[in-house]
């Protein structure tokens, strides 16, 4: 059973997607793409002609795609959670490296913006990871799952993850990654056809792995857990509708100012 | 509208005298193509805050006469010079060609004979 | 190792409109040195409307210059022939020009306020603006027939009436346009991230104003009190309730709230004209040929707009200058952009509703 | 693949050059992306990015300097794609025809699909015109603008034979 999650944890994410993207144009009074807009588009990249900037550049994003679905498998395993964590950052690196393989200014100049990204964020994942197992008492998922009264115990910490969500499904004010008018998409610029497809993919595998992190703050609760998803969810998209982008250094100011240090005084908090 | 008569050689002093920053707004630089290798050339300015105040300094030249920049007292003058090194083929001090057109093109679309 | 690296901007990219290339010489993000390319669009008009087009063909010809500010083109080219025939319009042809050429400045100015949006990486804005444009659009298409390029103004008068109906339907749509300005003036105030993004950045200073004789909502946002509208006697503004706009700070945010400010001002004009129209004729006939030299300043959205116009008495003309507000803009602008981030540069240039297409002819 | 052809015509995203217009277009195409028009209910994506895009919407009669751009964006996407003229001048030079610095047409340079008229050519129009622009991208193969090896081995006769017919099955209306 579980393997059939994994397996279809890609087309859960395109769901995610396409329902935000009907959801963002409601908001903004359009009437939107169709619910499946995302599938239409993995299938028409298939169908384009690739062109490829060099062999490893075109490896590197088919790697950040599998070791994306790695990390997705492991959480619905229930394995560590600094395991996790560590995968979807080498996930990262992968990326980062494809965005410093080419020539393009853009690419660079995303790749170092992903990597400011990663800096802003990790610190606050591993913290969330270091909460749970205060808590828990144990890093490993299937652990978690089982107890509760998390968000009780941790509401700061869930706040601090609230602030890198926007980060990792580059929403408005931290959409820094991609920021279409400024670098074209950043690392993606240099990427079509089936290529790109990976990349698109791995949009919609973050999205899971960022929400399952979300998820386990309800603890045993399944309803509780797909509520607060729920919330976070649409959270997200009116932040989103109701900001502009910030500079990345900017980006990382707010993070380290105000979510580290709200994670910091969580984890105080539960020690003494 | 006022038009004022210099030359090429006492331009810099005339406009060196006559144009104070926050009294005198630069509009362009100007060329009237007047036939068999003439041209007049015009430097227009108008006067901030009042009705219908236009200055325009002309000078009668031909195409090989070198133009006195207006960059060292007006740094906005040099859109307007690049314009018409490109667009008269004339010699300006520190514009160069390729604002429009090609470095290296032999066009002068605004000459008379073109 | 070299430690800057050359950002391109242009001349294809998502956040440009028009074509225009910059090199940034970027360290890290920070710009150390800007280069521009504008000729992209040169297509050689002020050439065509001496050689291939007679006088009365002209002045739709320089509409094609730029399709954001076309009505200001074919009018200021339409004032200067009238000079140089001796032709004086009367009123009424007087308050429907002003009348077109204020709705065009709204709906340029909101397209640059939505464009700064979206180049801030504010999308719904940019769609909430647009949204809101749409009623002026509806106006103009009403008006005259066409959404953009509207050829409304001919030599000797304008090409449609006002209505009864139109007038009512004038006051419908701009009712409707300011409340949705107010809520705009609002947003633009208090909204957090547009305040990162927008305030002190990209300062053009008084000083600098003056020195690179910086024009338009460019210049009255660094508090340079200027403007054609009132420094030209060709149309009475000072009648229907004209207020220059001014701000002091000269950044993005000073920028878009002169463009938000002359928004409410330019409804209230046409508000106005709409209920003091004078009776007249609205297309009169002229005659003889354009002899003789004229210049025409026209205050457009961007800036000021002149023309210099002259003809020998035949029918085709001697010169046609065209002198747009980018192309004076452009030395300001590249002052601007030095020391100010990449990640601004799109939203900075935005602010400046640059114009490649006038520039460039 | 038959399968995947015909999601073709369900995600155009398009790029948008301006090869020297008076923005009258551009600016009526980014109304069309707007909410009165939404073009984004056809699936449409404004990518920005040539390598990523299906459909490419050209203003402007083309200027010398712009004509080297054109071509290059033109190659950078990738088959299937679709050219959409927009606005008059685009489609034959319109009003700035036999200016000295205008090449007259985007169609000197580049195969066109789909003509806009119009000066400017409203948001109605566009969307018409992307629509059509679809049943094109739908019906167009990748393999008709592969280039053909006139000597060497490598394709048979056959293979070329059934790619002319390709090329003939593309219809264009």
């Amino acid at each position: 059973m579980i393997w059939i999650w994994i397996a279809f944890a890609p087309i859960l994410g395109g769901l995610v997607y396409g329902g935000e993207r009907v959801l963002r144009a409601r908001m903004q009074r359009r009437q939107g793409p169709p619910f499946l807009q995302p599938f239409y588009d993995m299938f028409k990249l298939l169908d384009k002609r690739t062109l490829i900037v060099h062999a490893p550049h075109a490896l590197l994003a088919v790697a950040h795609f599998f070791a994306l679905w790695f990390s997705v498998a492991a959480i619905f395993l229930g394995w560590n959670l600094l395991y996790i964590v560590f995968l979807h950052l080498f996930a990262q690196i992968v990326l980062i490296l494809a965005g410093y393989s080419v020539r393009s200014a853009y690419s660079h100049l995303g790749a170092n913006r992903e990597l400011l990204m990663l800096v802003a964020y990790e610190p606050i994942l591993i913290l969330v990871a270091v909460g749970f197992y205060l808590v828990s008492g144990s890093f490993d998922i299937a652990q978690i799952v089982r107890g509760g009264g998390y968000l009780a115990q941790m509401p700061l910490l869930f706040i601090a993850l609230l602030m890198i969500v926007p980060i990792k499904v580059k929403k408005s004010p931290f959409d820094v990654g991609e920021a279409h008018q400024e670098i074209v998409g950043g690392v993606e610029i240099e990427y079509s056809g089936m290529f790109y497809e990976f990349l698109y993919m791995a949009r919609f595998l973050e999205y899971i792995f960022i929400y399952s992190f979300v998820f386990i703050f309800a603890g045993v609760s399944y309803a509780l857990g797909a509520a607060l998803v729920a919330g976070v969810f649409l959270l997200v998209n009116l932040v989103d509708n109701a900001t502009a982008r910030v500079h990345t250094m900017h980006m990382v100011k707010i993070i380290y100012a105000v979510a580290m240090s709200l994670a910091i005084a969580n984890i105080l908090w539960i020690v003494l | 509208m006022t038009k004022l008569e210099t030359t090429l050689a006492t331009l810099l002093a005339d406009i060196g005298t006559f144009y104070e920053p926050k009294k005198w707004h630069f509009l362009t630089v100007n060329g009237i193509d007047l036939g068999e290798g003439k041209i007049e050339l015009q430097w227009i300015f108008s006067k901030y805050g009042v009705k219908d105040e236009i200055v325009i300094y002309y000078a009668l030249s031909d195409y090989e006469t070198p133009v006195p920049s207006l960059v060292s007292l007006i740094p906005s003058a040099f859109m307007g010079e690049r314009e018409i090194v490109d667009m008269f083929g004339l010699k300006v001090d520190g514009a160069e060609r390729g604002l429009y057109l090609d470095e290296d093109s032999l066009q002068h679309p605004l000459r008379s004979e073109s | 190792m070299k430690k800057t690296i050359q950002i391109p901007l242009g001349s294809q990219h998502i956040s440009l409109l028009e074509p225009i290339r910059f090199k940034f010489e970027c360290e890290n993000e920070k710009i150390i040195g800007v280069d521009a390319d504008v000729g992209f669009v040169h297509r050689g008009v002020e050439l065509a409307c001496t050689r291939s087009f007679e006088f009365k063909q002209v002045g739709y010809v320089v509409a094609r210059v730029c399709g954001l500010c076309a009505i200001t083109h074919s009018l200021s080219y339409t004032l200067a022939a009238e000079k140089l025939l001796g032709y004086e319009a009367n009123d009424r042809i007087k308050y429907l020009r002003m009348l077109m050429v204020e709705l065009d400045r709204i709906h340029s100015h909101m397209l640059c306020l939505a464009h700064t949006a979206e180049n801030a990486g504010f999308e719904a804005l940019f769609m909430q603006i647009m949204a809101d444009r749409e009623l002026v659009m509806d106006l103009q298409e009403a008006i005259s027939g066409n959404r953009v390029q509207f050829d409304f103004i001919a030599i000797g008068g304008v090409n449609r009436d006002l209505t009864p109906e139109l007038t009512a339907l004038i006051h419908k749509n701009l009712t409707l346009l300011s409340e949705k300005i107010d809520a705009l003036i609002g947003l633009f105030n208090n909204n957090w991230s547009l305040s990162l993004k927008y305030k002190g950045v990209g300062v053009l200073r008084l000083e600098d104003a003056y020195t690179y004789n910086a024009l338009g909502p460019l210049a009255r946002a660094a508090g340079l009190a200027t403007d054609v509208r009132v420094e030209t006697s060709d149309f009475p503004y000072e009648d229907i309730g004209y207020t220059m706009i001014l701000e002091s700070t000269g950044d993005i945010h000073a920028r878009n709230f002169v463009r938000l400010r002359e928004i409410v001002n330019s409804i209230a004009m046409c508000r106005n004209i709409a209920d003091n129209l004078p009776a007249g004729e609205i297309l009169e006939k002229t005659k003889g040929k354009p002899k003789g030299e004229a210049v025409v300043r026209v205050e457009a959205p961007r800036g000021e707009l002149f023309y210099l116009v002259r003809g020998n008495g035949g029918n085709m003309l001697e010169r046609v200058r065209i002198k747009t507000p980018t192309f004076s803009g452009i030395p300001a602008m590249m002052e601007v952009f030095k020391s100010s981030e990449y990640a601004d540069a799109p939203a900075i240039l935005a602010s400046f509703d640059p114009c490649m297409s006038c520039t460039a002819k | 693949m038959k399968f995947f052809t015909s999601f073709r015509k369900k995600s155009p995203w398009i790029l948008h050059y301006n090869a020297g217009s008076c923005n009258g277009c551009d600016i009526e195409i980014l109304a069309a992306l707007g909410p009165k028009f939404d073009l984004e209910r056809f699936g449409v994506i404004n990518t920005g990015n040539p390598k990523q895009s299906d459909i490419f919407l050209v203003t402007g009669p083309v200027t010398y300097r712009s004509r080297e751009r054109l071509v290059e964006l033109y190659s950078q996407i990738p088959e299937p794609k679709v050219v959409i003229a927009v606005g008059s001048c685009t489609t034959t030079g319109g009003v700035f025809r036999g200016m000295y610095n205008v090449e007259d047409g985007i169609d000197q340079y580049i195969p066109v699909d789909v003509y806009v008229p119009g000066c400017a050519s409203t948001p109605q129009l566009i969307i018409d015109a992307i629509v059509k622009a679809l049943e094109i991208l739908e019906n167009k193969s990748k393999e008709i603008e592969k280039p053909f090896k006139l000597f060497g081995s490598v394709e048979t006769i056959g293979n070329k034979l059934s790619r002319l017919n390709m090329a003939k099955r593309v219809k264009h209306d």
